[in-house]
């Protein structure tokens, strides 16, 4: 179980943002995207998710094995804490246990509809899924947005000694740092050339 | 599959909106029609099936929108999309959800509102038989349409729009065989042909909205 | 040479560019040629009396109005197969000739049943076809207006153009059935071609050939002028670009 | 001039007025489009030409 990709280029709406891309991440490692806004970071865990194509190169991965994590949190107001996770195990086929609960300091929270929660406690919500669906393979955005201190604190033990302790890896878009002891991809080094030839605006130049 | 169908279900029986607004809008329909084309039981009874059908077209296409427009909101698409369930599934998931919302009620009306409308004594057997066969279709189609205008603003109007053509061979089978069964002919083939409709948009159109979900998703 | 090396958009624009001009005149020729004749040299039929000459301008434009979709049909699955951006430039210029041949068939159908049946609008199951297949190029062209991006919509009203064609050919099975029911056989149907004598049937051939002929020179232009938008489109991004 | 139509006059002209003028205005709307984007293709080569 890793994560591979070489010589991977990639577009956001048609026009080539990232080319010549290459890294790999083993088990345990876990690395952090770096780059201003606009850099792809967003666009390239979208083509690793596999929700959109790459424009070239190859991403090596086993198959159903990556769960991707974006801005938005897809919680469900009207159902409770308990029933959002459940959903996401079900969808998974995974069993519930409540230890993941305690991992995201939501036991006292677990009966509340989703809708009550402040905008850290949803945050909290939207990444015990992780916990959850029990991918090996995540790919976060942003995880830490709108998470306190103590909160990103948790999430970093958890990531280290849930995921990445048990020989799981990530991909992480983030400017707070983590504590993680993990390399740095910066993506300014690979921003396409404006005479790229790729995309489907080359078509027309 | 089945997690998705739960899901949603529970969702529409919270939002209490899924089976009201269908239902509420099909008995407005039924009790106005009366008030615009005459008391005439004969008349009533002769264009009854036609009304309810209509009204029952009208009401699930009033609910279309809303199918992937609140999973696509608050971010829950492109992570259902990421999970092992393929997209084609997830239409299905959501075009059965739908008719269990706002097609199954629909047809379980249909015969009681029917009364209002001086249907008679055979009609009301035809009437359930062609939406309860018919209904499915009107789901599937209408999910395809939702999955194509996801994301867009206005996407409501051009949902109807884009749908309301694709609904006509259904609703002529639908209402025709209604009809003929009412007044006591033959309805074998416009019963097969609305059967046929059915089998075949929910064999195949699920393909094509999934294929349309994961264009929209990119 | 294949004949997908038109694809290009470069190659497309320089082969066509030169040839519009030769098909609108050959158009303008068949069709002042076709529609005089038509008007103004044939006889009155014994039966629908001066009424007949619209047949030179109803024939042509409903087969053009099947025809435009059947061409859209192609070139999506071209697009879809084999992602050439022409194709599926091609088929969004197509459709608002479409729309215009089905608005053409629908008003002289109904002028023609106006006499023959003496209403305007009669639910004819040919008239009740193409109502719906105008419903179909509305839904298409407003598709295409509503998404931004250009590849995202060409994938979307493809998809779109497919599922519509089968609803398209149900629409017209379940009408011809439907129609059937109320009044039996007693329609009457504009193309008689085969019993139809020659008087009438070679202006109309000319007519014929006139809005083929138009419909080409149309959606070249049309091509010609939605790859430019997307030329312009695609330097203005690469300026962008090239700043940032 | 206009050869005579019978009872069925109003209905014979409209249909080819309609239809001329339909075809009109697909045409006339689609050579202004053509001659706009055109002069708008040309501006931005001769630019980039030059710039």
């Amino acid at each position: 179980m890793s994560l591979r990709v070489e010589g991977l280029s990639i577009a956001r709406g048609g026009v080539p943002v990232l080319e010549g891309l290459s890294f790999a991440v083993e088990p345990g490692q876990a690395l952090i995207l770096r780059g201003p806004n606009g850099a792809g970071k967003t666009t390239l865990l979208r083509v690793l998710a596999g929700l959109a194509p790459p424009l070239s190169g190859r991403i090596d991965a086993t198959p159903e094995s990556a769960a991707y994590a974006s801005h938005a949190d897809g919680i469900k107001a009207t159902l409770s804490v308990t029933e959002n996770l459940r959903f996401w195990a079900d969808l998974y086929g995974r069993s519930f246990g409540a230890e993941v609960l305690d991992d995201f300091d939501l036991r006292a929270l677990r009966d509340r509809p989703a809708g009550t929660l402040s905008a850290g406690q949803s945050r909290r919500l939207g990444l015990a899924r992780l916990g959850v669906i029990g991918r090996p393979v995540l790919l976060l955005d942003e995880p830490t947005v709108s998470l306190d201190a103590a909160s990103v604190a948790r999430f970093a033990a958890w990531l280290r000694e849930r995921h990445l302790g048990q020989g799981g890896l990530a991909v992480i878009a983030t400017h707070v740092p983590l504590g993680l002891d993990a390399p740095e991809l910066d993506l300014g080094r690979f921003r396409a050339s404006p005479r790229s030839t790729q995309g489907s605006d080359a078509a027309f130049l | 599959m089945t997690a998705l169908l739960h899901r949603d279900l529970r969702l529409s029986i919270r939002a209490g909106g899924g089976f009201g607004l269908s239902l509420a809008f099909f008995l407005i329909v039924v009790v106005l029609v009366p008030f615009a084309v005459g008391p005439e039981s004969e008349i009533l009874a002769r264009i009854g099936p036609g009304i309810l059908w209509v009204a029952a077209l009208l009401a699930t296409l009033l609910s279309l929108d809303r199918q992937f427009a609140l999973d696509h909101e608050d971010g829950a698409l492109p992570l259902i999309a990421t999970s092992p369930l393929p997209l084609e599934a997830v239409a299905l998931a959501k075009a059965v959800a739908h008719w269990l919302t706002t097609g199954l009620p629909l047809t379980l009306a249909a015969a009681p509102l029917g009364v209002l409308l001086n249907l008679e004594g055979t009609a009301y057997g035809w009437l359930v038989l062609t939406l309860a066969l018919g209904t499915p279709a009107l789901s599937v189609i209408g999910t395809f349409g939702a999955a194509l205008t996801v994301g867009l603003r206005r996407g409501g109007l051009l949902l109807s729009l884009l749908v309301l053509p694709l609904y006509v061979p259904t609703l002529i089978f639908g209402a025709e065989a209604a009809r003929r069964g009412a007044e006591g002919m033959d309805a074998t083939t416009p019963l097969l042909m609305l059967a046929g409709i059915t089998a075949g948009s929910l064999a195949l159109l699920p393909f094509a909205a999934g294929a349309v979900l994961r264009i929209n998703l990119r | 040479m294949s004949i997908w090396d038109y694809a290009n958009p470069k190659k497309f624009m320089d082969t066509t560019t030169p040839a519009i001009p030769w098909i609108f005149g050959g158009a303008a020729l068949c069709l002042v040629l076709g529609l005089v004749w038509g008007f103004f040299l044939t006889p009155e039929a014994d039966k629908f009396g001066s009424s007949v000459k619209i047949i030179y301008v109803h024939v042509p434009s409903a087969m053009m109005a099947i025809n435009a979709w059947v061409m859209m049909l192609v070139t999506s699955l071209v697009w879809l197969i084999r992602r050439h951006h022409v194709s599926a430039l091609a088929a969004k210029a197509a459709a608002p000739v479409g729309l215009t041949m089905t608005l053409i068939a629908l008003w002289t159908g109904a002028v023609w049943g106006q006499p023959m049946w003496g209403t305007w609008w009669a639910w004819d199951p040919r008239l009740t076809s193409f109502l719906i297949l105008g419903l179909f190029y509305l839904g298409y062209i407003a598709l295409w207006e509503a998404i931004a991006d250009p590849d995202q919509a060409a994938d979307l009203t493809s998809v779109l153009c497919l599922v519509g064609s089968v609803f398209a050919i149900l629409s017209r099975y379940a009408v011809n059935f439907w129609n059937q029911g109320l009044h039996q056989g007693a329609t009457l149907s504009l193309d008689a071609e085969e019993n139809i004598s020659d008087v009438y049937w070679l202006p109309l051939l000319v007519c014929i050939v006139g809005f083929i002929l138009l419909f080409l020179a149309l959606v070249l232009m049309r091509t010609g002028t939605e790859i430019r938008v997307r030329r312009l489109r695609a330097l203005e991004r690469q300026a962008q670009r090239a700043v940032a | 001039m206009i050869p005579d139509l019978g009872r069925y006059a109003t209905e014979v002209l409209s249909a080819y007025g309609v239809t001329v003028l339909l075809l009109a205005a697909v045409t006339g709307q689609s050579w202004r489009r053509y001659r706009r984007l055109k002069a708008q293709m040309d501006d931005a080569e001769r630019s980039r030409r030059d710039g």
